[in-house]
Formats: structure tokens, C-alpha cells, sequence
């Protein structure tokens, strides 16, 4: 067979290349003194259309390093960014590279939930920190919770818990709901009927994942046809865009009043406004900040990040800027010294710093108790579309899964 | 000047090209079993990882060798074996059930089921038309398992617990990695012995000459068949690993673009060579390994790269 | 039932049936003549609807952009052709994939340098905004541009195939490549042509889809199998069992989506339904699929003598 | 009668292949289909083997309906053919073309674990078929890289491997030069008698040589048949086919 005949240079070649790998890792790997780089991990989506996300986050923590001067409790600070690609897979496998190639001492970022999930355990049997600057699923709230695990985001329930509670002193009798069929989907879901006391009319779970649905035409025609007094629905990333576009299109603004979570946010405001969908301008949201939230650590960092990428941070970026303040606070706490995890630990719970969202406080089950705020899509002085906070729903508010976490 | 061919040709198949192969897999199998002790012992888990990953892939891409070198079938939905491989440790450990023989027994019956089940529609149909139906199937199993909510529907489920063997953890990662190796090794050695067998030379002869088999009295469609449901079990027990391995299982990893790679793993090490897949998972990884780490626009050289790869064929590929 | 909702309901699978029919026509036909399987045929689709973004934005005026969108993508399947596909119409199947699989990877990752990961918005002409009301029903006037233009194209496909000179070449390639070289015809330039007319159906037809959907990254990839499984089921190489195929799969996709939840209702959980009702929709394409080739394994209007090789 | 087909039809399209056609065959006879070019004698030849299904019709063959099994099947009946392309498995020698074709009869043939080169009684009966046919001393060579004379021989051996009742044979002697069609012709001259053979062939020397009887076959008809003298004097034929120059 001529095949053969080729087998030892194939060998040599691979074999030269797995050594490379190795050595390129070897050298970097090496020596971990109390004066070296503290060194974070932040895995995000930086590849396909949800990679917009994952660049926004980026820029959020590149900002807070630079506020923090490049250092944490004066040891440097190296921050490894990794691309999860929207796949579970691939995010603990980038998880796993982080934690036993680059040894670092904090696993940050996680757009998605189940890449979350699926990365957790890698985490965790290493006894290093997880933290998570956006999923919130229930199994880490509840009976699965961590205590190396902490969110400065929110639990996925809580912002819908919200929404069902404004729609409630709006009057909304029946609702029909849109969502993406993936966990965070369902939580969705899970946490407006928690609190809304109007009927469901109708549900559509879409398509979600590597090929999303993004033509709704089917599910927009039902929801008009269903009477309902209110539309409810959550997409995440660009596929908001294409809703809010076929939304406008199909005329339904004022006979189905949109009401959206982590929809309509600074990534496809800019968007929508120069494809001139007006139909979102005065739309609802509910969520535990806004550009607008008015707070000395909030306004620094909006104003920072606006000069610097020309528009408003999203919420993925203000959650992002909030991780990498936490860890600082922790190694403040600590001096620096990262040896000790439990006292590690227990900095990281104390969670003394200052937040873009104001007051921060972990719950028993490391998921914030905060506020949540309705929010407006307006227009702003320079004719930019962002969004204003009009009403606060929530007084420091902890979601429902924290009673089943007993650690 | 036609003598001359003819002694060239008879005297091709004693040339030292086998005898090269053969000195190079005693170190090639001396590194992969003496290694891996010396990576973990040293905190060099990524690089076991990696060569974890790239032998479980070895062992799919072998499986889709003996389909598409042996049997000249070329499958667009392979990973759809991964999958089952994978949900039948899922499953059951979603469940508390993590007896390893169990998981086994499930990957290797429901993948060979499958796989039967699926030949035989799929093999009624030749050339471009196979290529995508075995595609639609796999895209089939994809969305029953998004559409399955108990099992984590689109997110998948969370192993916690791997399989365990009487008197065998696959917990550890030396441990999980010597079963991949004796797994991967037991399967060269059975592809080899196939390939010279009556059934591997039955199926060389269909798939390069489909007709003269048939006129001679040969049921192509049969051996075929048994070919394909041997290639989705072996598959099975691959995809039985990367559940184990990756502690996770969802519908992501059958998509077809998995299949695809594989296809590719198989191609750079060379259809129809016995270490071949081996090399291609190999030299697959390790280039995605490499190249992900220069730029995020990786898939920029990647693509060219295989591209390359493909249309010279002539750094592993036979000409 | 809701007739007035199985009305738009079937409107919007006759228009994503003719989204579809634009994607799936050109394959065929590189299919049926060169025999060759064009994984990165996607690619073009993303490629229009970027394309028709910029313009759009650049320009200002939608109609230009579309035509541009179809004419970059013409050029750009040329491109292709001559460069990479050329070399691979001797070559196997596999290496058709394989490396067609490689181009879709540059592609997107072309589109992602050049226009970035957020994709491109495209904002309509007043013209096009608003509704029609049909029998009581208001459809969005945009769907009905894209249903029309697809049946435009639909005709004029039809006739290119049926009547021109072209169109005699064509079918002699899809049904004998060896009678179409021996009647004089110059092969490659046949080539070429098909493959780019190909390329700027599907350019074109993500053009039309972006004032929906957005351009996005691997837009392509996503509907590439769909379209597969049409060309699949209406048989290599006719563009009548494209056209028939692609309807017939966008109204079982619409439909499904519309209606199987309800159906499964009836003997599932709600939630549970709702879950598997999208999924299952989505399959019932690839369950068509297989209940065609297993009945007819060349598809139903496979042109006579495609695909056998003599 | 080994053969009988009674009005065969097969329609490709709008092409009317071959329309009613009437066939029979005594047994270890050699009867020649003879025609001009696209008279449907390939497509003949191809339902006989249960490569295409036909139309309608009926085919028996040693007293048995076959019209609806399977090429295989047929094979395994004693039905064996040889293709106008000398068709062998181009990358394997011709000592394991030869072993292949001996592994159809002898069954066996989904062991995945013994090798088949060390099967040392299959391996001698295969040299022996080779060296029937003359191509012992080549019996290493390629069967791609053979000359086309040599891999007609080596298909020929195949085919009369198993010990077929009835041999399809699509033009033999095409392709071929003067000394290798001599040399053909007295190959199957040496195996008349113990199988009977349907031969489809131009040259008209080699039908003449080796045919009892003959059937003439112009667009899709049986236009005339019987004994080769017959056909050779039938003056319809003659206008029809021998008559006009090829």
C-alpha cells in the first residue's frame, strides 16, 4: 500500500507538532511566587454573531483593569481570554486549558448557560473560583449551588419575576410568550409565571443554538391571532434585532405591547436605530441596572466606556466590569495572598466594592440580592437610542432557588 | 519499457514502505503508553487532555476509515454515533445508574441499531445522495435529542459521576486514558486483521467495483450493511469515551459539522490506512490546538490549511 | 380552527419555500451538470445579505443593493469556480466536502473580519414597510415583495431551462455530461456559468432574507442542509423538483412550527410539547426526507439518466 | 432450455430500449445477439443479469422465474456475465481478483479475522484458474495496470470461476487486437460445452467462429432469428444490418 510510505513522515510531522504544543506550555507554566501575575480566566463567546457579546464583555474587563491600574493588591494582573464558540464542548474544554495549562486562579465570563454548566465541574475539582458575569441558571442556585461559585449577574428567574410583576400593576390580563428553546429560555419563562397573575395565552419555545430560528413569521401570525393583551419574549444577541424588526413589520406595536428581558439592550439599540425600527422606542424591559443608574462607580464607568468604544455598555459589560472588581476586592481583602482559599472565599463573599449597580450583597447561595429597575427605550441628548430607568420594581431582591442551597 | 513497468509494479508491494510503517508504530505506541504517566505526574494534565481527546477521536475516525476506506462509503453523519455513544452514559448516569458495562453494552447495542436501522435505507442509495442521507439521519437523531426535554433538551446533561468498571474508575485521568489507549489498540488490531480478511476484501472489491461483485454473486448491499452497522458500534464506544471524558453530553456534539471533521481526520491520515485515522485525529487537533492560539480569526488558516491539505494530498493523503 | 391564521400561515411557507427554492435551484444544477456537492453554497447567502446590507446603508437605496448583492455573489461564485471548484469536479465526493467544508470556515471568518461578529442591520424603504390586508389578513408588504420575486424568479428559471439555448445545454448536462461535451459545447465556460448563476440565486436570496433576519455569521450554514435535503427530495438536478420540493418543505416547516405543539398537546405536558414541538417540526424535514429516498431513492423529478454513470 | 425471455420491455424515458423481445437459449449452446449500435442489446443483456429491473416481461432461467431477483442472486443460480468494459478490481492483483471470484462460491465471505492470502487451497485453486486462462506468470500484476487484452482474460476467468450454466458475454472482442481475439475466441471455444454462453458481438468473424445459433436485434425487435447460417443468409438482415457498412 503507498499509504503506508507515508505514515512515518506523518508521524514525524504530528509528533514535531504535539512537542511544540508542549514546550510553548512548559516554559509559560512554570513558578507560581507570591509575586507573580495574578491570572484570570475569562471565557466568553468571541466568534459567531453572539460574539458581539463576548467583545463587549471583553471591553468591560479590559476597562477595569485599566481603572484598576493593571494590578490587584499590587501584584500584576494577566487576564486570558477564551472563546467558547456557543458550544458546551468547547467551553469546558477552554475551561479545562485555562485551569491546568495556564493555572489561573479565577475562571470568569459565561454568556450561556448550559456552556456554564457544563464547564462548572472542571472548576470546581480543582478548588478554583468561579465567577459568573452573565448565566444564571437555577441548578447553580438551588440544590446545585457551589461555594466557589459566585454570580455578578443575576439568577436567570429574577429580572422575568420582575417583568410579571410590573405586567400585574399594568393591568395585563393575558400574555402570550416567545422564547428560545435552551435553559435561560426556560427560566424565562419559569420566572414570569412566578409572579404574573394574568393568563398565558400561548407559548412558543424557538429554535435556538447553532441554527436559530430568526424568522418568526409563524409564531408573530399565532400571538396576533391569540388576543393577548401583551407580548412577552427574551433574545439574547442579535437575534433580538431580527425580532424587533419582523415585530415592527407586522404592525403589531400597538394592538400587542412588547415586554422584553435582555432584549433590547445597548448591543442592538445602535443597530435597531440605523435600520429605523421606531416601534421599539418606548418598549419595556425590566433589569437590576441602566446606562442611566445613578452612582459615582456607574457614571465613571459609563462615561469611560462610551469615550472610549463610542457607545453605551451593555449589561453583559457592566456584569463583566463587576467580576473583575470582585476579585480586586477579594485580593484586597486577603493582601494579595491567594494561598488561603478559604479566606479567599470568604473576601470574595464579603463582596466589598463598589458596583455599577450601587449596593451589592451576595445571598447564602452567592447570586446577588439587589434591585431591579423598569426600564425605557429613549432617545438620549445626542439622539443615541439607550435605555432610562423609570421605576423600581424590586427592593433588594433574592431569587426563589436560594432556599434550596444548603451548603 | 513495458517489462520494466511490469517488474516495477510486482516489486512494489516488497518495497520498504511497509517496513518503514512498522518501525514507526513500536515508538509511536512506546510514547503514547509511556507519556501519559509522565504528564500527569508532572501538572501537565492539558497535554493528557489533549492526548485523551485525540485518541477518543481516533478511535471515531477509525470507525469512519473502515466505512469510507474499506467500505468507499462516505458518511456525512458519523457524529450522530458520538451522540449515542455519549447520551448512553448520560443517560442512565442522570439517573444514578453509572455502571460502566451497562453504559457500554447500551452505546455499542443502541449505536449498532441505529446504525442498522439507518443502513438500511441509507445504502439503497449511491454517491451524493448517500452522502446526505446518512446526513438528514444524523440531523434526525439531532433534533429528537433538542426536542427530548427530560434529558436537557438543547443544554444537555451534566455527568457527574463517570462510568465505573468493576475495580475500575474512569474517574482518574490515567485511568480513563489507558482504557481509550487498550480500546484504540484493540481496534487497530481488529481493523487490521478485517482488512485482510474476506470481509475486508469483499468490501475493497464493492467498493471499487460494485457490479463485477454482484455479477460474481456477492451481496454488495448485505456486506455493505454489515460494514456500516459495525463501523456506527465502533463509533459507539468512542462516543461512550468523549461522554466520559468531557462530563457533559448534548445535542452539540453530533452536529455535522463534528462529522465533517471527522471526515477530515480521515482524509489527512490517508482513507484506507490502517494508522491513519490515528495521525489525522492527531495532526487535527493539534494544528486546531496550535492555530486557536495565534489568533481569534483561526479558522481563517485552518480552512486554507485543510484545503491544502485536501487538494495536494500528498503529504498524507496517497496520491 | 383559525382560517384567517392558516392563511398567514401558509403564506409564510409559501415565502420561505421560495427563499429556499432560490438557494436549492442553484445547487441542483451544480449538482445535476458537474456532479459536484457544494457545501459552501451558504456561504453565498451570507455573502449577499452583507453585501445588500452595505450597499444599503451606503447608498441608501434597497433596490440597488439587492442587485449588487446578486452581482458580487455572481462574481464571487466565478471566483470560486475558477479557482477552487474546477480543480475538484475529477475528484471524489469526499473531497468535495471536504474541502467546500474548508471554504465555509474561510468564508465566515472573512465576513466576520470584514463586517464584524454583530452582523448588519438593513433599514427599509417607507415603501416597503407596512401591511397589506388580503382577505381580511394583514400580511407585511416586504413578505410579499420576497414571495413575488421568488415566483419571478421561479418563472424565469423556468423558461432559461425550458427555452433557451442555455437552458438545452443545461439539461443535456444534468441528464448526459458526456453528450453535452460531444455535442461541441464548451464545458467549462457551462460551468462557470452555472455555478455562478448559482452563487447569485443564493446571493440574491440573502438579500431578500436580511431586512428580515439581519446578515449574520453563519447565516449560512444554517440553512445549507435544508436546502441540501430540498435538492435531495425533488431529485438532483431539476429545477422543477426544487421549486416543488422547496414549497412543499416550507410549508411543512411553517406549519409544524405553527401547529405541532397544539397537536402534541394532546397527549404530552404543556411544557414538554412546547419543547418538543420545535424540534419536532424541524425534523419532520429530514423524516420527509428519508420516506422520499426510501421510496425514491433519486428523489421525486430526478432528470431521466442523472446519476446513473455509463 | 437454460434461457427463455418472453416479451421483454424497457422504456428509458421516452427511449424505448428494448420492446418485446423473445429469447431462448438450449442448454451449452452459444447463441449471438447481434445489431447495430443502440439496438438495445446492452440493455438486454443488463435485465438478464438483473442490473435493470424491466418493464414488463419474463425472464426463466434453468426453469426458474428470475425475472424479479437480484443480479446477486442470479449469480449465485450460475448466471454469470462479463461487462463490455472488462470490468476487474483495478487495484487489486490478479491473483485476488481470481481469489475473490472463488470466494463467491465458497462462501465464508463476512469472516473479518482469518487473512485471506493465507487461505493456501483458495489461493491454488486461483493460480489454477489463472493459469486456465494463460496469466499465471502475472498473477501479481495489477489488474489496473494491466494491458486491457489480460484483464478481458482475467474477467473471463472470473466469470467461469463459480462454473456458470450460462455466461452473459457483452463484445469480448472489443478492444482487442487480431492475435488477442484469436486467442479469445479459442479461449471460449475451449469452455463450449460447459457453459452455455449469450454473446453480444460486431465482429462478425468471431459470431461466425463461435455461435450455434443467432438472433438479430434492431431497435429493440428481435428482427430475425436461428442458426448463424441462417441469419448469414437472410436477406432482411442483410439490408438491415450486415449489409450496411459499420
Amino acid at each position: 500500500m503507498s499509504a503506508a510510505k507515508k505514515t512515518p513522515a506523518a508521524a514525524v510531522v504530528s509528533a514535531a507538532l504535539f512537542v511544540t504544543t508542549l514546550f510553548t506550555g512548559t516554559f509559560a507554566t512554570r513558578a507560581a511566587a507570591d509575586d507573580a501575575p495574578v491570572k484570570i480566566g475569562f471565557v466568553t463567546t468571541l466568534t459567531t454573531p453572539a460574539g458581539v457579546i463576548g467583545a463587549d464583555m471583553k471591553n468591560a474587563v479590559e476597562l477595569a483593569l485599566e481603572h484598576l491600574g493593571g494590578k490587584m493588591a499590587g501584584r500584576e494582573v494577566r487576564v486570558f481570554f477564551e472563546d467558547d464558540a456557543f458550544k458546551p464542548e468547547i467551553g469546558r474544554q477552554k475551561t479545562g486549558k485555562l485551569i491546568k495549562r495556564e493555572r489561573v486562579d479565577f475562571v470568569a465570563g459565561y454568556i450561556w448557560s448550559h456552556v456554564l454548566l457544563a464547564s462548572a465541574k472542571t472548576v470546581f475539582d480543582a478548588d478554583k473560583f468561579l465567577i459568573s458575569a452573565n448565566a444564571g441558571p437555577s441548578q447553580l442556585a438551588g440544590k446545585g449551588c457551589h461555594q466557589n461559585f459566585f454570580s455578578t449577574s443575576w439568577q436567570n428567574d429574577q429580572t422575568p419575576m420582575a417583568l410579571g410583576e410590573v405586567l400585574n400593576r399594568r393591568g395585563v390580563k393575558s400574555l402570550y410568550v416567545m422564547l428560545p428553546n435552551y435553559a435561560a429560555g426556560k427560566n424565562m419563562l419559569a420566572g414570569v409565571e412566578r409572579t404574573f397573575r394574568g393568563r398565558v395565552v400561548g407559548r412558543d419555545m424557538t429554535k435556538w443554538g447553532r441554527d436559530r430560528q430568526l424568522d418568526f413569521s409563524a409564531e408573530l401570525a399565532k400571538a396576533a391571532a391569540s388576543g393577548a393583551d401583551g407580548l412577552f419574549i427574551f433574545y439574547p444577541g442579535s437575534a433580538g434585532g431580527a425580532f424587533l424588526k419582523q415585530y415592527q413589520q407586522a404592525g403589531l406595536k400597538d394592538r400587542l405591547p412588547l415586554y422584553s428581558v435582555f432584549t433590547v439592550d445597548s448591543l442592538s439599540l445602535p443597530r435597531l436605530q440605523a435600520a429605523g425600527i421606531e416601534g421599539v422606542l418606548g418598549s419595556n424591559s425590566t433589569m437590576f441596572w441602566a446606562p442611566d443608574l445613578d452612582n459615582a462607580a456607574n457614571k465613571k464607568f459609563v462615561a469611560d466606556f462610551k469615550a472610549r468604544h463610542g457607545n453605551y455598555p451593555s449589561f453583559y459589560a457592566a456584569q463583566s466590569y463587576d467580576s473583575v472588581m470582585l476579585i480586586d476586592s477579594a485580593l484586597r481583602a486577603t493582601g494579595g495572598d491567594l494561598r488561603d482559599r478559604d479566606a479567599v472565599r470568604a473576601a470574595l463573599r464579603r463582596a466589598d466594592f463598589a458596583s455599577v449597580r450601587g449596593d451589592f450583597r451576595f445571598g447564602n447561595n452567592h447570586f446577588p440580592v439587589q434591585n431591579f429597575y423598569l426600564r425605557e427605550v429613549v432617545e438620549d441628548a445626542d439622539g443615541n437610542w439607550t435605555t432610562r430607568i423609570t421605576d423600581l420594581v424590586y427592593r433588594g431582591h433574592q431569587d426563589p432557588y436560594a432556599a434550596d442551597c444548603a451548603r | 519499457m513495458n517489462g520494466a513497468l511490469r517488474a516495477f509494479f510486482k516489486l512494489r508491494p516488497k518495497l520498504p514502505a511497509k517496513m518503514f510503517g512498522r518501525r514507526a508504530v513500536l515508538p509511536a505506541a512506546a510514547l503514547l503508553l509511556l507519556a501519559p504517566p509522565l504528564l500527569f505526574f508532572t501538572g501537565q494534565d492539558f497535554y493528557l487532555d489533549l492526548l485523551t481527546r485525540a485518541l477518543i477521536l481516533a478511535i471515531a475516525a477509525l470507525s469512519l476509515n473502515l466505512l469510507v476506506g474499506c467500505g468507499g462509503m462516505v458518511s456525512l453523519g458519523h457524529a450522530a454515533y458520538i451522540g449515542i455513544g455519549a447520551y448512553s452514559v448520560g443517560i442512565p448516569a442522570h439517573y444514578g445508574v453509572h455502571d460502566g458495562a451497562l453504559h457500554l453494552a447500551l452505546a455499542v447495542s443502541l449505536s449498532a441499531a441505529f446504525a442498522f436501522l439507518t443502513g438500511a435505507v441509507c445504502l439503497r442509495t449511491r454517491g451524493l445522495y448517500f452522502i446526505l442521507i446518512t446526513l438528514a439521519f444524523s440531523q434526525m437523531l439531532y433534533f429528537t435529542l433538542v426536542s427530548i426535554d427530560a434529558y436537557g433538551a438543547d443544554d444537555g446533561l451534566v455527568i457527574t459521576r463517570r462510568s465505573s468498571f468493576p475495580g475500575l474508575q474512569l474517574e482518574h485521568a490515567l485511568v480513563l486514558y489507558y482504557c481509550v489507549f487498550a480500546a484504540l489498540a484493540l481496534f487497530l488490531f481488529g481493523m487490521r486483521r478485517l482488512m485482510h480478511a474476506r470481509f475486508g476484501r469483499v468490501l475493497l472489491g464493492c467498493r471499487h467495483n460494485r457490479a463485477r461483485m454482484r455479477a460474481l454473486g456477492f451481496d454488495a448491499y448485505r456486506h455493505q450493511l454489515a460494514c456500516y452497522v459495525l463501523s456506527g458500534a465502533v463509533c459507539g464506544v468512542a462516543g461512550f469515551f468523549l461522554g466520559n471524558f468531557t462530563d457533559f453530553v448534548s445535542p452539540a456534539m453530533l452536529d455535522w459539522t463534528r462529522s465533517a471533521e471527522l471526515l477530515f481526520m480521515v482524509i489527512i491520515g490517508g482513507a484506507g490506512a490502517l494508522f491513519g485515522p490515528l495521525v489525522g485525529a492527531a495532526v487535527f487537533l493539534v494544528l486546531a490546538e496550535l492555530l486557536s492560539g495565534i489568533t481569534l480569526h483561526w479558522h481563517l488558516l485552518f480552512g486554507a490549511l485543510l484545503i491544502a491539505l485536501v487538494l495536494r494530498g500528498q503529504l498524507f493523503t496517497r496520491g | 380552527m383559525d382560517w384567517h391564521l392558516l392563511f398567514a400561515q401558509l403564506l409564510n411557507g409559501l415565502q420561505l419555500g421560495l427563499l429556499l427554492f432560490l438557494l436549492a435551484a442553484g445547487l441542483s444544477l451544480i449538482f445535476g451538470i458537474m456532479d459536484f456537492i457544494n457545501l459552501s453554497h451558504g456561504s453565498f447567502y451570507m455573502l449577499g445579505a452583507f453585501v445588500c446590507a452595505t450597499v444599503a446603508a451606503v447608498s441608501g437605496s434597497f433596490f440597488l443593493a439587492v442587485l449588487a448583492a446578486a452581482a458580487a455573489t455572481f462574481a464571487a461564485g466565478a471566483l470560486v469556480e475558477r479557482c477552487i471548484a474546477r480543480k475538484l469536479y475529477a475528484r471524489g465526493h469526499l473531497e468535495q466536502v471536504l474541502v467546500t467544508y474548508g471554504l465555509i470556515l474561510i468564508f465566515d471568518e472573512l465576513a466576520h473580519l470584514v463586517w464584524g461578529p454583530a452582523g448588519a442591520a438593513i433599514a427599509l424603504p417607507a415603501a416597503l414597510e407596512g401591511r397589506v390586508d388580503i382577505g381580511g389578513v394583514g400580511v407585511p408588504r416586504y413578505r410579499l415583495l420576497i414571495i413575488m420575486c421568488g415566483l419571478l424568479v421561479a418563472a424565469g428559471m423556468y423558461f432559461l431551462v425550458t427555452r433557451s439555448r442555455l437552458g438545452m445545454l443545461i439539461r443535456a448536462g444534468a441528464s448526459n455530461r458526456a453528450m453535452a461535451a460531444a455535442l461541441g459545447v464548451n464545458i467549462d465556460r457551462l460551468y462557470l456559468l452555472v455555478f455562478a448563476i448559482g452563487a447569485a440565486l443564493a446571493g440574491l436570496a440573502g438579500a431578500l432574507i436580511a431586512p428580515l433576519t439581519e446578515a449574520s455569521i453563519g447565516m449560512g450554514g444554517e440553512i445549507i442542509i435544508i436546502a441540501f435535503v430540498v435538492v435531495i427530495v425533488g431529485g438532483i438536478g431539476s429545477v422543477k423538483g426544487a421549486f416543488c420540493a422547496a414549497l412543499l418543505i416550507g410549508f411543512i416547516d411553517t406549519l409544524g412550527r405553527a401547529y405541532l405543539d397544539d397537536l402534541l398537546k394532546l397527549f404530552l405536558p404543556g411544557a414538554a410539547a412546547e419543547t418538543a414541538a420545535p424540534a419536532l417540526s424541524a425534523m419532520s424535514v429530514y423524516v420527509l426526507m428519508a420516506c422520499v429516498l426510501a421510496l425514491k431513492p433519486r428523489g421525486l423529478f430526478a432528470p431521466a439518466g442523472a446519476g446513473v454513470k455509463t | 432450455m437454460i434461457l427463455q425471455v418472453q416479451n421483454l420491455h424497457k422504456q428509458f424515458g421516452g427511449v424505448r430500449a428494448v420492446r418485446g423481445v423473445d429469447l431462448a437459449l438450449a442448454d451449452k449452446q452459444i447463441h449471438a445477439v447481434i445489431g447495430p449500435n443502440g439496438a438495445g442489446k446492452s440493455t438486454l443483456l443488463a435485465q438478464l443479469a438483473g442490473e435493470i429491473a424491466p418493464d414488463r416481461g419474463r425472464i426463466v432461467f434453468a426453469g426458474r422465474d428470475i425475472t424479479g431477483l437480484a443480479a446477486h442472486k442470479r449469480a449465485q443460480l450460475g448466471l454469470a456475465r462479463c461487462f463490455q468494459t472488462a470490468d476487474v478490481i483495478a487495484p487489486m492483483t490478479l491473483l485476488e481478483n481470481a481469489t475473490l471470484a472463488l470466494l463467491a462460491a465458497a462462501g465464508n465471505s463476512f469472516n473479518c479475522w482469518s487473512p485471506l492470502a493465507r487461505d493456501a487451497d483458495l489461493r491454488a485453486r486461483a493460480m489454477q484458474l489463472l493459469e486456465e486462462v494463460g496469466l499465471a506468470h502475472d498473477a501479481e500484476l495489477r489488474a489496473g495496470e494491466a494491458a486491457h487484452g489480460v484483464r478481458r482474460q482475467l474477467e473471463i476467468a472470473m466469470a467461469l470461476a463459480p462454473r456458470p450454466k450460462l455466461l452473459l458475454l457483452d463484445e469480448p472482442m472489443a478492444g482487442l487486437g487480431k492475435s488477442e481475439s484469436a486467442a479469445m475466441i479459442a479461449l471460449l471455444k475451449k469452455r463450449k460445452g460447459s457453459a452455455a454462453m449469450l454473446l453480444i458481438e460486431h465482429d462478425m468473424d468471431a459470431v461466425f467462429a463461435l455461435a450455434d445459433t443467432a438472433s438479430v436485434l434492431v431497435d429493440g425487435r428481435i428482427l430475425a432469428a436461428g442458426s448463424t447460417a441462417e441469419i448469414r443468409g437472410n436477406a432482411e438482415v442483410q439490408r438491415a444490418y450486415l449489409g450496411t457498412p459499420q
